[in-house]
């Protein structure tokens, strides 16, 4: 039986966290095999909301069967596609099935999705998104009618150490702290002084809260380069996709799974943060072996 | 008054045998509004312009159409003529029969030649008189910079007559000639001088030229002196506000120091009235980077030729080639070779490096073909030619943009070298750009020329509604004054309360951008108008 | 109009290449009409959308060379406008290339007859 | 101000395709000044569909006018004459002009010729940007004058979403700024900065009652 994750935060010297995306269809298979090969190895499986505003599977169902199978899970919730209702009613839901943990996101934007010419919903955003979760937490709704029953969620929320200019991203992060979240789970980074500079800017408001180094290994040059264009909030430097040009054909996943080991081994033993978040989406029968190479198996 | 057409057909003696001139004539005569056909033999001799005088009086027509050479060569002079009589020079309308008709092709044309009158005489109907108008301008001008094709301009100007006003940013006059030595700093103080004496100069010294508004013959221009603001009026004004230098060390390394200095700390130093130890070697260095400017060249020479007469040194210029293309620098050139100073040309950047406190310098000489090593005492590096400092300020005070290296833009850089976008605004010497020495002197005679003509009349004949927006259809939506090129248009409000674009006729240049963007359509380009183009597609092949 | 070209030639360059080319005795297509402007800019979408509804075959507008138009930007503003009323052609099923704009100097007559008898290449290919 | 766009042409043809006579009306105040529906585009429009109609396209099956604002009754009606002489009528004013058209001559059936896309303000010579989104809960005095609602491709009160590509542009087009990276420079420059690091709860998505009535209380 998995350890309830806000205990685990409070207790383990370096968390590990990874994520599993939901399918386009029905078909949980995928999903099991993914939950049985990582529900032992990590602390919590994150579940994200239509990543990438591509609709698929619902998170909160993939979280209810990772609890099923005896993991823990880490519901996502965007505000993209739901208004203040859908994600309160959602959020008691998750609740009463056992989900303890929520991501608190505002969202991809619909246009980076397969659905473009959806309405984009955003009628709250992270901010007012975790403030909301407290505000269930406290059992009470948005408009402070009393709940019959209330949550206790443990609640996590994301940032992008790498923004350019990182000002303004650092104002939000504050209100986010201020609103009060138990953990951090960082948009990728590459650069582990971004990290560290980061993390000294949270401790400076919040000393409790726990910083997980966001990775996503990337597998070539080219997707390196995709990623910058195209994936918000990334920003894979030029020394590492050199490092990726230079690994011979085929081997770049490898290589890929090498750095991503090298940066959180570095993390770890630098002490630079309190775990890390593994986003490999698509290829997470591979985790396992990131784990291994940086030392946490 | 209703339309009355006098059309005139000249077969340019005769000469114009692809035309039946019988038959188009008889073609025209009895359209509407046709007064009368004539066919004349050279109707731009005295014959041609009696017997449109006489019939135009006769017959009192108010609109004539004339088909005859090119309008490039006779509309000029059929405008005045009906000046002349009294009839709106606007109420003319050509059909270039002869180029772009009878000699553009072989065979029989009379067809087409009818056709090209018919879309002059569409047009014609739709002319209207286009009133002139004499209106006063500033006789005086307004000189900016006071270095030394500001102080030139300024003195040419006032011996012609015009009073300029020359500000200077600076306490005091002279400019770039403040840090030339040898031949150049020797013209220094004579032409401060004689600025200083010419009384019909007005200098303005440690002042800046923070606004100009208005139009050519009435700009209105906020000078700032110290800490006050005037307020005053020109005719006209001259922008010579010249350039900086740049050391540019090109892609080796080339360190501003001690022993490497730039012409300008060269020129203080030849200045100083005593110096410790005059350097024994010297060398001067360009073409590292950019091969195409005259201005190395010429500093070098007059500086190397004041450091022989000053200090005596050894002089060497590395360089890729001696630019003597300019006014005087030939002269220049043989005096320092006379002098003693030595030249080496490079065809690779030369190595430069510390040596002991000095400086040594590895090239290949490509007259002599041998590596050559020199150690200098003093090393003068190369200089890029920039647009000063505040261009770019004032250029957005000025409304007038700049170019790729941020020097002012010429309205046109062959045909108007020194007229800027805006009329009336005129830019000489090195602010628009790395110019050599003859070209300045060009520049500063053509403007003093442009100045004169423009000022000295006190007044110019100018056009009171060619291009007129209409203020019941305008809606002041600013579009034709971000597209006018040459700033001619601006908000005012009229009768107190509707804002519209009010096109000033002293500025416009008559392209007719405005008409054709204006989204409302209230603008009308007389002589060019929407009607008056559609009347002539509309008439072709009518007839 | 029954097949004409219609050039819009600016007075500063290419009307006075089409004197030049009469003046070289250089022939081009009869059915060549050229209207005289101040400026390129001066030829609005309307102008050439009526020409081809008045039946020409093809609308050429004609200006200086690029980086010396007189009125700065009227010869850039003119090649926007052409290539957007060649869009608005195609929206209507017409080809586009029925409106084309084309920089040329004062002297330079040849070029103005190329461009001319290359247009009337294109339309005569299409039967026009 | 209002902007509008240009509907595609094989959209208008086919609205008006039952149609022989047609009134094509502009409007000469906002679509007029973002060069979508003013005198000079109704023209080029009507043009275009006398060529697309070909013989059918007879010059005197497409009338043009331009009223001063047409979202305005009295003035629309000064079009009566030429609206009875039409079968049709192609409006190439905003929705509200177009809907005033409809009203005011109920028994035609009014098209719209046009898009309205958004409320904005010229950013340059025939450039227009997106700055209002008419929201009736104005926050521009928190924000520099800058609106998060409409600048913000997600209309985030509280800060940049993590999206941010470099050099503050938005995650969904480089070619745009980053509206809370605006903010952020607009309010730093002017020391307000205390504005930005203030947390602001959910918009209040009912300020305007939906469909929007103002009644003035003053005679």
């Amino acid at each position: 039986m998995a350890r309830d994750f806000r205990e685990t935060l409070k207790t383990k010297d370096f968390v590990v966290t990874a994520e599993a995306a939901p399918t386009k269809g029905s078909s949980v298979e995928r999903s099991l095999e993914h939950i049985e090969l990582l529900k032992d190895k990590v602390d919590a499986l994150n579940v994200t909301d239509n990543q990438s505003s591509v609709m698929r599977y619902p998170s909160v169902g993939i979280c209810l069967l990772i609890k099923e199978h005896g993991g823990e899970a880490v519901l996502q919730v965007t505000c993209r596609d739901r208004n203040r209702l859908a994600i309160q009613a959602d959020l008691l839901f998750a609740w009463s099935r056992g989900v303890r943990n929520v991501l608190c996101l505002t969202g991809d934007s619909i246009d980076v999705g397969d659905h473009k010419e959806a309405k984009p919903v955003f009628d709250l955003e992270s901010v007012q998104l975790i403030h909301l979760v407290h505000t269930l937490n406290s059992g009470k709704d948005m408009t402070g009618n009393e709940l019959t029953g209330g949550t206790d969620f443990c609640i996590g929320t994301s940032a992008t150490p790498s923004a350019d200019p990182i000002e303004p991203q650092l104002v939000k992060v504050q209100k986010k702290l201020e609103a009060g979240v138990d953990f951090i789970q960082t948009q990728a980074v590459y650069d582990l002084d971004e990290l560290k500079r980061f993390v000294e800017f949270v401790r400076k408001h919040d000393q409790k809260v726990k910083v997980l180094l966001g990775i996503v290994p990337v597998i070539g040059a080219k997707m390196a380069q995709y990623m910058n264009e195209n994936v918000p909030g990334i920003f894979v430097p030029q020394y590492i996709i050199d490092e990726l040009a230079q690994a011979p054909k085929g081997t770049g996943i490898n290589k890929g799974i090498e750095i991503a080991a090298r940066l959180i081994r570095k993390a770890k033993e630098d002490k630079l943060c309190d775990g890390a978040h593994i986003m490999f989406i698509g290829k997470e029968e591979r985790v396992p072996e990131i784990l291994e190479a940086a030392g946490l198996l | 008054m209703p339309v009355k057409m006098g059309i005139f057909l000249c077969n340019c003696g005769g000469s114009l045998k692809n035309i039946d001139f019988p038959k188009v004539r008889e073609n025209l005569e009895d359209l509407e509004d046709v007064a009368f056909v004539d066919i004349s033999h050279n109707l731009c001799l005295e014959e041609g312009e009696k017997a449109i005088t006489s019939r135009t009086l006769t017959e009192n027509i108010n609109r004539v159409v004339i088909a005859a050479c090119s309008p490039e060569f006779c509309e000029r002079n059929f405008a005045r003529l009906l000046e002349k009589l009294r009839l709106n020079p606007n109420l003319l309308s050509l059909a270039n029969i002869r180029e772009q008709c009878s000699w553009a092709h072989e065979g029989d044309v009379t067809r087409k030649a009818l056709e090209l009158i018919m879309m002059a005489v569409d047009k014609a109907r739709l002319l209207q008189p286009v009133e002139r108008k004499e209106v006063a301008v500033n006789k005086e001008a307004l000189v900016v910079g006071g270095g030394f094709c500001g102080m030139k301009s300024s003195l040419e100007l006032s011996q012609l007559g015009i009073r300029p006003t020359l500000v200077e940013r600076e306490p005091t006059l002279g400019g770039k000639l403040k840090e030339l030595e040898g031949f150049y700093g020797s013209q220094r103080e004579a032409m401060i001088k004689a600025v200083e004496k010419e009384e019909n100069i007005e200098i303005l010294t440690s002042a800046e030229v923070i606004g100009v508004e208005g139009k050519i013959g009435d700009f209105r221009v906020r000078i700032r002196r110290e800490t006050k603001e005037i307020l005053r009026t020109f005719g006209a004004i001259v922008f010579a506000t010249g350039y900086k230098t740049e050391i540019t060390a090109g892609d080796f390394p080339l360190k501003l120091g001690i022993n490497i200095i730039s012409q300008k700390r060269l020129a203080q130093m030849l200045q100083a009235p005593t110096l410790e130890a005059s350097p024994e070697t010297i060398g001067f260095i360009f073409d590292l980077s950019d091969e195409n400017s005259r201005f190395p060249t010429l500093a070098t020479l007059n500086n190397a030729l004041a450091v022989k007469q000053r200090w005596g040194s050894e002089v060497y210029v590395f360089c890729k080639n001696v630019k003597v293309d300019s006014e005087g620098v030939e002269k220049l050139y043989r005096e320092a070779r006379e002098k003693g100073v030595m030249f080496l040309k490079f065809d690779e950047n030369p190595k430069i490096s510390a040596d002991d406190g000095r400086v040594r310098i590895d090239a290949g000489d490509t007259l002599l073909g041998e590596e050559i090593a020199l150690t200098c005492d003093l090393v003068v590096a190369e200089e890029k030619l920039l647009p000063a400092e505040g261009t770019e300020g004032l250029s957005s005070v000025l409304k007038i943009r700049t170019d790729s290296q941020g020097f002012y833009q010429e309205e046109n850089v062959h045909l108007y070298p020194v007229s800027s976008e805006r009329k009336g605004i005129f830019f000489v010497g090195n602010c628009r750009g790395d110019l050599d020495l003859g070209r300045v002197l060009a520049d500063i005679s053509s403007v003093v020329a442009i100045v004169h003509e423009l000022l000295s009349p006190g007044k110019i004949m100018v056009e009171v509604e060619r291009v007129k927006a209409d203020p019941q259809k305008c809606v002041a939506c600013l579009t034709c004054i971000r597209a006018c090129p040459h700033r001619a248009i601006q908000l005012v409000q009229i009768d107190n309360e509707k804002v519209v674009a009010e096109i000033s006729q002293l500025a416009c240049d008559k392209c007719g951008i405005c008409a054709a963007i204006c989204p409302a359509k209230a603008i009308k380009f007389e002589g060019y108008s929407d009607d008056q183009i559609l009347a002539q597609i509309e008439a072709i092949g009518v007839s | 109009m029954n097949g004409e070209i219609i050039a819009f030639c600016c007075e500063h360059s290419a009307y006075a290449a089409a004197d030049a080319a009469g003046k070289q005795g250089l022939h081009y297509p009869e059915k060549l009409r050229v209207i005289r402007v101040p400026c390129a800019g001066r030829v609005d979408i309307i102008h050439m959308l009526k020409a081809l509804e008045e039946g020409a075959a093809a609308v050429l507008v004609l200006g200086c060379e690029d980086g010396l138009c007189q009125h700065l930007t009227g010869n850039v503003r003119a090649k926007e406008r052409v290539k957007y009323s060649g869009m608005l052609l195609t929206e209507v099923g017409i080809d586009g290339g029925r409106v084309g704009m084309f920089n040329l100097a004062a002297n330079a007559p040849h070029k103005f007859i190329k461009i001319i008898k290359e247009m009337n290449e294109r339309i005569k290919k299409q039967g026009r | 101000m209002i902007v509008a766009e240009r509907k595609p042409m094989e959209e208008i043809l086919q609205m008006i395709a039952p149609y022989k006579k047609v009134l094509l009306a502009g409007c000469g105040t906002c679509v007029a000044i973002c060069w979508t529906g003013g005198e000079k585009e109704v023209g080029i429009l009507s043009s275009q569909l006398r060529l697309a109609r070909g013989k059918e396209g007879d010059k005197t099956n497409t009338v043009e006018a331009t009223v001063e604002r047409q979202c305005e009754k009295e003035m629309v009606e000064e079009l009566r004459d030429k609206v009875e002489g039409v079968e049709a009528v192609l409006s190439l004013a905003c929705g509200a002009g177009i809907q005033t058209m409809a009203e005011v001559f109920e028994d035609k059936p009014v098209f719209p010729a046009v898009n309205t896309t958004f409320l904005g303000s010229p950013e340059g010579e025939g450039v227009w940007l997106e700055n209002c989104g008419a929201c009736g809960d104005c926050f521009l005095d928190r924000t520099g004058g800058i609106c998060p609602m409409v600048r913000c491709a997600k209309g985030i009160l509280n800060g940049p979403c993590g999206g941010t590509r470099k050099g503050g542009k938005c995650e969904i087009d480089p070619d745009k700024d980053c509206g809370w990276v605006l903010i952020y420079r607009r309010l730093e420059k002017q020391g307000r900065l205390d504005l930005m690091r203030k947390y602001y709860p959910p918009k209040n998505f009912r300020a305007v009652k939906r469909p929007g009535k103002m009644k003035a209380i003053k005679a």
